[in-house]
């Protein structure tokens, strides 16, 4: 009768005190979803998915013939998912606050330098070319845009376990995005220059110029920046037919069953990339704490340009939204406006700092497009 | 094959800069979008609004027979929640298969049965 | 292999009847269909609905009750909108945590928050 | 010209008597999900596969690249249907009744013997223990649950047309449930047993158990059971999505566009496989006695552990209850509640039938998960 | 290969007597979850429906509103229905093109055009 | 630093004159489809595929690993996604107007001869055989039937580009219906007979025939029209889905999820084959005006029909209802009541026109499968 016992009660002792960590992880990922409420359609998926796969189900689940390998193939290693969520996104994204104030545009260079500092301090630590820029765009805090670099550089990485590293922790700064800005905010600005009341006299944007824009974008990308390009058009094809107002049916299954099908099946199997053996070394470390500084130096980098054109304007512009010029979108745009609201609880720059973070969004896809277009040419000579 | 910190440093920097060309030329074209599209589009519904007074003169006095709609869809839609649960519980008589199949219908969870 | 253009004119030809034909069929058979299906389904409902004269006199004065049902459930629905805006906005004294929790809410955009 | 009329009306000549049996088999089956609204979400789409594998078009459908060859490699021979309908199901399933009377985990242990009995009986009947096991997991009544497990032991049936014979029998019994199981449940009670009222005192359940409940089983499941973990995995991820209550959007798309597409593709494909050839045959015949025979002896098993409850207890269980402790959820519950009315139309036992249904459907996913651990290291050794 | 009966039997008492065991575990963690989960969760969210009482008392009074709100999208959603048909059929002098447009939309049949 | 500005510029020079005028077609459809409002559903994705496959981009997105060649492996070559859209297609078409009048069937065999006389034209014009009844199916002014068609023939054609140019120009006269069937419909009709009133005393049509005739065609389809009876069995189970009342969640995923994905994933594709290189040639120049002659042929038909019937009649029968049995369902049915209006305004001939259009839906498949049965014998021997 030990046939039986020994087949149920294997797997018990196969587990390893480093899954068990994992374990561990992966609950406190569910945790901050369901009871934090941080990105829950994210790290609920993700921490499931890291839950199943370093226990013994993983290996009748992660292998090719498994749900995981299956998913992963269907929509992981061809980049779907990724793409078929920035469809759904942009179908959400409304880019008139953006049009409206095109000056907003400028303010996303600069709250995307942390991706290129942090490439730079990467290198010094010993990752490689395709390593670091990869680390440098969890800054961009833009799962898909990341899980895509990642798709495209993978084959280049030495650290084992680096691109489930890159992916969890992008995504998991993205729920963190309300904890680390505010502080970084009020550390960076001055009183009085949050307590800045800005005008609101936007530009009238005509139907003509949003169902323009996305389709000019898309060409400029497919031009300049074919290896960024999939993501700009599925966001901008997302956007067009959302604004072209004519296809309610396309952009509701955009926004919802393809959107959310995608992001259940990439976050369950990304969180299955999370395997003990690779992930637990000190290149997650590293790459946590690189996130930190790549998204840290972002926020930084907005505000002081902010600070910069509030000089320059004669201090016309609040710095705060230079703060909200990253991909969280609309998260950081109103976090801007929260902190405002707290030195002046009758100063609204909500509207601008919307604009600021749609620029963001797309700056940060356009920043993921030229590091790719540049390092291309030198690591796949 | 390994760039040095020499190529990463001229990556980052020409990188940066790119964005923010790219960035800047982005906001030329949409504020050149914004001025020249601005008018010539929004003129062709103007038109359209005058060519039509007589429309919206008509439809002032339907907001009462829309109210009326409104009213009536969501009675409708009541009525027949309401309904398929009356027939399925007052029919002693019915023959049994087709009660099986009520009775099938109920089991199920309303989130099923409910279209979407 | 290249066909001449005498089978094509073939092709098209019997095609072309066999279309007819086969339609004409069709036509056939919905014409039997609706000659004969017709009677024998009809009367199986109406039969149940004889069976059921009292629902149907139960049904009549619940059309007050449905009117209320309707308004019920469209009332609930705008309160539940509101009342999770409004919670949003009035909770001064909440832990830090549970703040940014439902701030991360607030800063989805109302597309994605509802469901559907 | 008589080249086209021999191809067209070659078709006709080409149909055996046998398969126009299965077009007679598929019609019935469509019948009873139209007309007699049995489980019309699976029988529709079944009868139509079925109906379309039996006649000349089956050619261009069921090969690889038709139709039915390409959903059946995209989602039956990797199991990825029946796991994204257990994802919604899961999403569907309420399991508060039963969190709030644990008492009703035992009730789904007695109504799954008839599983471990039939399995005895196949062996006797000729055949091998694989295909016992399948054939013994009909009474489970759950058919992706049975689709899975065919899946993972087809490659050791030999009864030719076995699989599709098992999976069929599973889905018309579920679609039976009403006519099989109330004459049992008068059968094998007495009318005052019936009748007996209980009282209704749940334990409070708090959202923090409704949350830990899901991911406990899977952990469990994925240590102990790793076979069957995936369909208890995707069965509580879907529950976790539900209770968490912060993702609506993934709750909504599981139980509609996931599910539905995954029923329709899963029920076409399956109905395909039920080709005359292996079809017809006395295997087909033993199949469907048999998973009778599984089914009812788990509706007895059920109701005599009820009877005994009832005894021990002091007639404060109505064994009703008993019979409601099948996967068949939640039909098998109001079946129970409507017997019990039929003796004292005051007799409220819904919530009780409801608990034990809900273990039903997780007993019934842990039973074939115990079943393969076991046999697995004997039959691939 | 092919197991005996023993075998089966074997298979088949142990399995059922695993899953009694592994239930009755479930019975006993779900036991232990509901009694010691219950409060500790369950006095969180009272006591923020005790820091809030000022807020209940604001929603109090918003009912009506909320009727209102209701009431405002139905109607709101009935009118856009009615004036897309409306605007299709008092459009005489509107240009070739648009109109065409507009009657393309009346072609599709209301379950494509309306969004879910 | 030569090295970046070559790889952010390099995509510019790479770009022919030829892609140019590509892109401008892609604007174009797009335009028609936002602004004209013109099937937008179809033109919107179609163009935007259109222009990212003639960009730089291309070569990120073509390829077996691009997001194009993933979606034309997952549900182009296979045929998937034009099934998919019948199912949905089927799910939301009326069929009582036509089995409730069932003389309108005729109708739809003579609305349909120019797809026939222009096969004979093509070959004239020196395409082969696969390659002129393809573009005779233009002529059907059915997306799907054409993608399926092309489908199964596109192995045969010898003109480079061919695929794509039918399958863009089939969408494109879809789009351009309501422009080009109410002149002919003046033309060849006149004054007096447009003005025919009809009486409408319809069958009454049972609930049973709803639900036989879907099956009934769906198995005759499969015993003489093996090649075309998938498109029948998808649009068939669709709409028997629908009928049988049962099933509201199939038909509702059917009708929107799953049609909707579909059609973007579609469009994109079919767009983006549309490669300068092999498109712009005289090839598809012939192929657009012989697509115009087929579906002008197929009007034509449908009016001569229908006067011949009228003087049969005794003037009973608007000869326009003849004109509305091609497969733009419901466009062409409204179309002919709107230039009955043209005459008379109190004269309704829409349910009759609807009747006639529902038969055109069935005949352009049921020619579609005739076609493809007689010349694949000739072709594959
Ligand atoms: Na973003
Ligand atoms: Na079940
Ligand atoms: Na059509």
């Amino acid at each position: 009768m030990g046939f039986d016992l020994s087949g149920l009660l294997g797997g018990l002792l196969d587990i390893t005190g480093t899954q068990l960590i994992m374990v561990l992880v992966g609950l406190f990922l569910m945790g901050l979803g369901i009871f934090k409420d941080y990105e829950p359609t994210l790290l609920i998926p993700i921490g499931f998915g890291c839950i199943l796969g370093n226990l013994p189900v993983a290996a009748n689940m992660v292998g090719e013939h498994g749900l995981f390998g299956v998913l992963y193939k269907a929509g992981i290693s061809n980049e779907l998912f990724p793409l078929l969520i920035f469809l759904g996104v942009g179908a959400m994204l409304d880019l008139r606050p953006l049009l409206s104030q095109p000056i907003m545009f400028i303010m996303g260079a600069f709250a995307h330098m942390g991706i290129f500092a942090t490439l730079i301090v990467s290198l010094l630590l010993g990752f490689n070319l395709a390593e670091s820029t990869a680390i440098g765009m969890i800054g961009a805090i833009d799962g898909p845009t990341v899980i895509y670099v990642n798709g495209k550089l993978e084959s280049l990485f030495q650290t084992p376990g680096l691109a489930a590293a890159i992916a969890v922790t992008a995504y998991s700064y993205m729920s963190l995005v309300p904890i680390i800005q505010p502080p970084l905010m009020r550390l960076f600005t001055t009183k009085k220059e949050r307590a800045i009341r800005m005008e609101y006299t936007p530009r009238p944007v005509s139907r003509a110029t949003v169902i323009a824009f996305p389709i000019l974008i898309t060409v400029i990308a497919a031009v300049f920046l074919p290896e960024a390009a999939p993501l700009i058009a599925t966001l901008m094809l997302g956007n067009l037919l959302k604004e072209s107002e004519v296809v309610p049916g396309l952009v509701e299954t955009s926004k919802n069953a393809i959107t959310n099908t995608a992001t259940i099946f990439l976050g369950i199997t990304i969180g299955s990339t999370m395997q003990a053996a690779q992930f637990l070394n000190t290149g997650t470390l590293r790459v946590l704490i690189l996130g930190l500084v790549a998204f840290a130096l972002n926020t930084i980098g907005g505000l002081l340009f902010g600070r910069l054109v509030c000089a320059i304007s004669g201090r016309k512009i609040n710095p705060l939204v230079g703060a909200a010029a990253i991909s969280a979108f609309p998260m950081s745009g109103r976090l801007a406006q929260k902190v405002a609201l707290e030195e002046d609880n009758q100063n609204f720059i909500l509207m601008h700092a919307l604009g600021a973070n749609a620029a963001g969004q797309v700056a940060s896809v356009l920043a993921a497009g030229i590091l790719m277009q540049m390092i291309f040419p030198i690591l796949l000579p | 094959m390994e760039p040095s910190l020499g190529l990463a440093i001229k990556v980052a920097v020409i990188g940066l800069l790119v964005l923010l060309v790219v960035l800047a030329a982005l906001a030329g074209i949409v504020y050149l979008l914004t001025r020249y599209l601005v008018d010539k589009k929004e003129e062709a519904p103007a038109t359209e609004e005058i060519a039509a007074p007589a429309v919206a003169e008509v439809e002032e006095p339907k907001s009462d027979l829309t109210l009326a709609a409104a009213l009536a869809v969501a009675i409708a839609r009541a009525q027949a929640e309401i309904q398929s649960v009356a027939t399925d519980i007052t029919t002693g008589q019915m023959d049994a298969w087709r009660q099986f199949g009520l009775q099938r219908r109920l089991n199920q969870s309303s989130t099923i049965r409910r279209t979407k």
